[in-house]
């Protein structure tokens, strides 16, 4: 990075900061408006599990509203900020374990239900992974909203650094990417720490027919 | 078939290339394959017998005014149906207010029959009045197929639902961060095996826009415009968006804008 | 009450083509209401479509015809061939509807 | 097409309330073949509809996709060059294997083509009978999962 660089990066962060401290808001994003608020609250109802909590933004949310912003060079600085926050909230397996079922994995990577307004509170949410990722080459019906995760082990090999990141991307992708697709299974609890555990086999035990 | 690849490869790993390559072509045979079954289930769309029967409603007297909807105002002048769907959502003098087909034809119900608006609302889905408004709505935009779409934001009121359209549809929240942009803003994706549509753009939002209310053939229903945003939203796990609200006609402003110059394909016959 | 049918005949080259779309559930017996109770298979058993009164084409459903069902055939016929379509369900209900070849 | 679809509503009016009043017996022709729909396995079908091991024929043809979208809607025709006088549709998976029977007169082409509901991925059967005798053409029909799935 040359000097000119580290310059402007400065002024646009104290800038920033400025008007932080000035409107509480940030440069350039979007700016609030109550027009559009009122819309908001007088189109939804709550119904069953899904409250009106749900059109409640936090931060990432609303920082990822705004994709002209959050994709700009003024963005740079908040989005490094989200990054870190998702990536401080990640926690490491309770019992140290990483690698559950493969099996249990494959279905709860074919499942995409749960946290809709027509499920119960218990009804067990899926990983939906199929959704958007191929997985299984098995499997033909996949999305490809995120990318082909086929021979994942395989091609990557299975040392820590390896089993660190995906359990991390799979608890929370916004911690390597602010406005990432992919929900944020541990933050949301829409995945509890066994499943995820058996999501990480499918991708990264050797008999997972991921990696054959 | 080439974008198919070239997407592969970009969200593939370089060290798997051939492995990509050959998942790539199984896919498109697997699309190929849904493209043939989609032509073989075109032919006899049971949308058709939704439309006589909202041909019949919309003739027969009814409410509490004993009277039809045959004077109905849909942007063209009284009892003008061919051609109006094709041009709304819009601004209407009377209500001072941008509408969509669904929130214009409550007005009619009310002005001409007397039908309480709140009573459409609160229904359900294929039940009860919404019965009855997916009928009608299937005759009335059976009349605009073939028709080009040509919504206007001449209007200042027009102008600004657009933009709130805009804004709504990359609104993210509920537990899994999802706007309507997370699964509708990038060329060349797909859920499983359904083709998703890029309504940021023309081509696709005319795709989106020009093909819904449609027979949904995995429910074997007649899904108007609302249902089949209310079904967005619920996969969202948003909370439940009122039928006719301003948010739903706003983000349909989104939709049927950026269509323009396409063609009103309706209605159509999904999955 | 059933609603209409709806009935399509088109002749061409001696051949009367027939697509006729029905209005029924097709209720399979297989699925379970909200509460968890099965919803008792409801759908039509048998179809019957003559030309100018003849029989042209008897056919028998079972619940694993899809809902809405859609039955296309051909027969020999002419244009103004008069086509009776009519159905009945398990529950015995009925319902006729006619179409004129074009 | 307005036109023609009005004269029809009222055709079907008038045919419904005759069909009602009794004063015509719709499907006279046909008993529901009870039996047969309510057989569960192939072999169940086939004893009951006299068919024995029907032989597989060239000249039997089953339209069917490879790939439905939805096993809720799959489209399914039978062809032949056989003198046809009845053809079935079967289901090898499904909870009872028969879906429709057609029974063809003198002077109806032998080709009918429907829509049948699929609860997974199975072996279709189109059966045609001529001249006495069952024949059939197999083919598999792969049921995908599309949507969301919520």
């Amino acid at each position: 990075m040359n000097m000119k660089n580290i310059k402007s990066l400065l002024a646009i962060s104290c800038f920033a900061l400025a008007s932080v401290v000035m409107h509480g808001n940030v440069m350039a994003q979007q700016a609030n408006d109550p027009k559009f608020n009122k819309m908001m609250k007088d189109g939804f109802k709550a119904d069953g599990i899904a409250g009106l909590d749900r059109i409640q933004q936090d931060e990432t949310q609303k920082f990822c509203s705004d994709p002209v912003f959050a994709n700009s060079k003024q963005g740079t600085k908040m989005r490094e900020k989200i990054q870190k926050m998702n990536m401080d909230s990640i926690k490491q397996p309770s019992d140290g374990k990483y690698i559950g079922d493969w099996k249990k994995g494959e279905a709860i990577a074919q499942s995409g239900r749960g946290a809709t307004w027509t499920d119960k509170a218990d009804t067990v949410i899926g990983g939906g992974c199929y959704n958007c990722h191929q997985i299984d080459p098995k499997e033909i019906s996949y999305g490809n909203i995120g990318p082909s995760l086929t021979g994942y082990g395989k091609m990557r090999g299975y040392s820590q650094e390896v089993v660190t990141y995906t359990w991390n991307r799979i608890n929370n992708s916004k911690a390597y990417n602010a406005c990432s697709n992919m929900p944020r299974f541990a933050h949301f609890k829409l995945l509890n720490e066994q499943q995820i555990q058996d999501v990480m086999a499918l991708l990264l035990d050797p008999a997972s027919p991921v990696n054959k | 078939m080439q974008r198919k690849f070239t997407l592969g490869l970009a969200s593939g790993m370089a060290a798997a290339l051939l492995m990509v390559s050959s998942s790539v072509s199984a896919q498109n045979s697997a699309t190929d394959d849904i493209a043939k079954y989609r032509e073989m289930i075109a032919d006899g769309n049971p949308s058709e017998l939704y439309e006589a029967a909202g041909e019949e409603l919309w003739k027969k007297p009814a409410g509490p005014k004993n009277a039809t909807l045959e004077k109905c105002d849909l942007g063209l002048g009284p009892g003008v149906v061919k051609g109006a769907a094709a041009q709304l959502p819009r601004y209407f003098k009377d209500t001072n207010k941008v509408q969509d087909l669904e929130s214009r034809l409550m007005t009619c119900m009310q002005k001409l029959q007397g039908r309480d608006p709140q009573e459409m609302i609160d229904a359900p889905f294929q039940k009860g009045p919404k019965k009855d408004m997916e009928a009608i709505v299937a005759y009335v935009v059976t009349l605009s197929k073939g028709d080009k779409i040509k919504v206007s934001t001449a209007h200042p009121k027009e102008k600004e639902m657009y933009e709130l359209g805009k804004r709504a549809f990359f609104f993210q929240g509920g537990p899994m961060d999802f706007s309507c942009a997370s699964c509708h803003g990038e060329d060349g994706k797909r859920i499983r095996l359904q083709d998703l549509p890029n309504i940021t753009t023309q081509k696709g939002a005319a795709l989106g826009w020009g093909y819904w209310p449609a027979y949904r053939v995995s429910s074997g229903q007649f899904w108007t415009m609302q249902q089949r945003l209310n079904d967005c939203y619920r996969q969202q796990r948003f909370p439940f968006p009122i039928y006719a609200s301003d948010l739903t006609i706003a983000v349909s402003m989104y939709m049927a804008k950026n269509a323009n110059g396409g063609t009103v394909e309706t209605p159509g016959l999904k999955r | 009450m059933s609603d209409p049918m709806r009935v399509r005949a088109a002749e061409n080259g001696g051949i009367v083509d027939v697509k006729i779309l029905m209005k029924h559930d097709m209720e399979s017996g297989q699925r379970k209401d909200a509460a968890g109770k099965t919803i008792p298979a409801w759908h039509i058993t048998t179809i019957n479509v003559k030309a100018n009164g003849k029989d042209v084409l008897n056919g028998q459903f079972g619940p694993a015809v899809s809902k809405d069902p859609f039955l296309n055939f051909k027969y020999k016929g002419a244009k103004g061939d008069k086509i009776v379509v009519s159905w009945v369900d398990s529950k015995g209900d009925k319902r006729t509807d006619e179409a004129t070849a074009s | 097409m307005n036109q023609q679809r009005r004269s029809l509503l009222k055709y079907s009016a008038v045919f419904g309330l005759m069909a009602s009043a009794g004063l015509i017996s719709v499907a006279q022709a046909q008993e529901w073949n009870k039996a047969a729909f309510e057989g569960k396995s192939l072999d169940d079908v086939f004893k009951i509809l006299g068919a024995g091991s029907p032989d597989k024929s060239s000249a039997v043809t089953l339209n069917a996709p490879d790939i439905a979208e939805n096993g809720a809607v799959v489209p399914v025709g039978i062809v032949t060059t056989l003198k046809a006088e009845q053809m079935a549709i079967l289901v090898e998976k499904n909870p009872s294997a028969l879906a429709a029977q057609f029974y063809i007169p003198a002077g109806t082409e032998p080709f009918v083509t429907t829509r049948i509901k699929m609860g997974q991925t199975s072996n279709v059967y189109a059966l045609v009978k001529a001249d006495g005798k069952w024949s059939m053409a197999v083919k598999e029909v792969k049921v995908t999962l599309g949507g969301c799935g919520g």
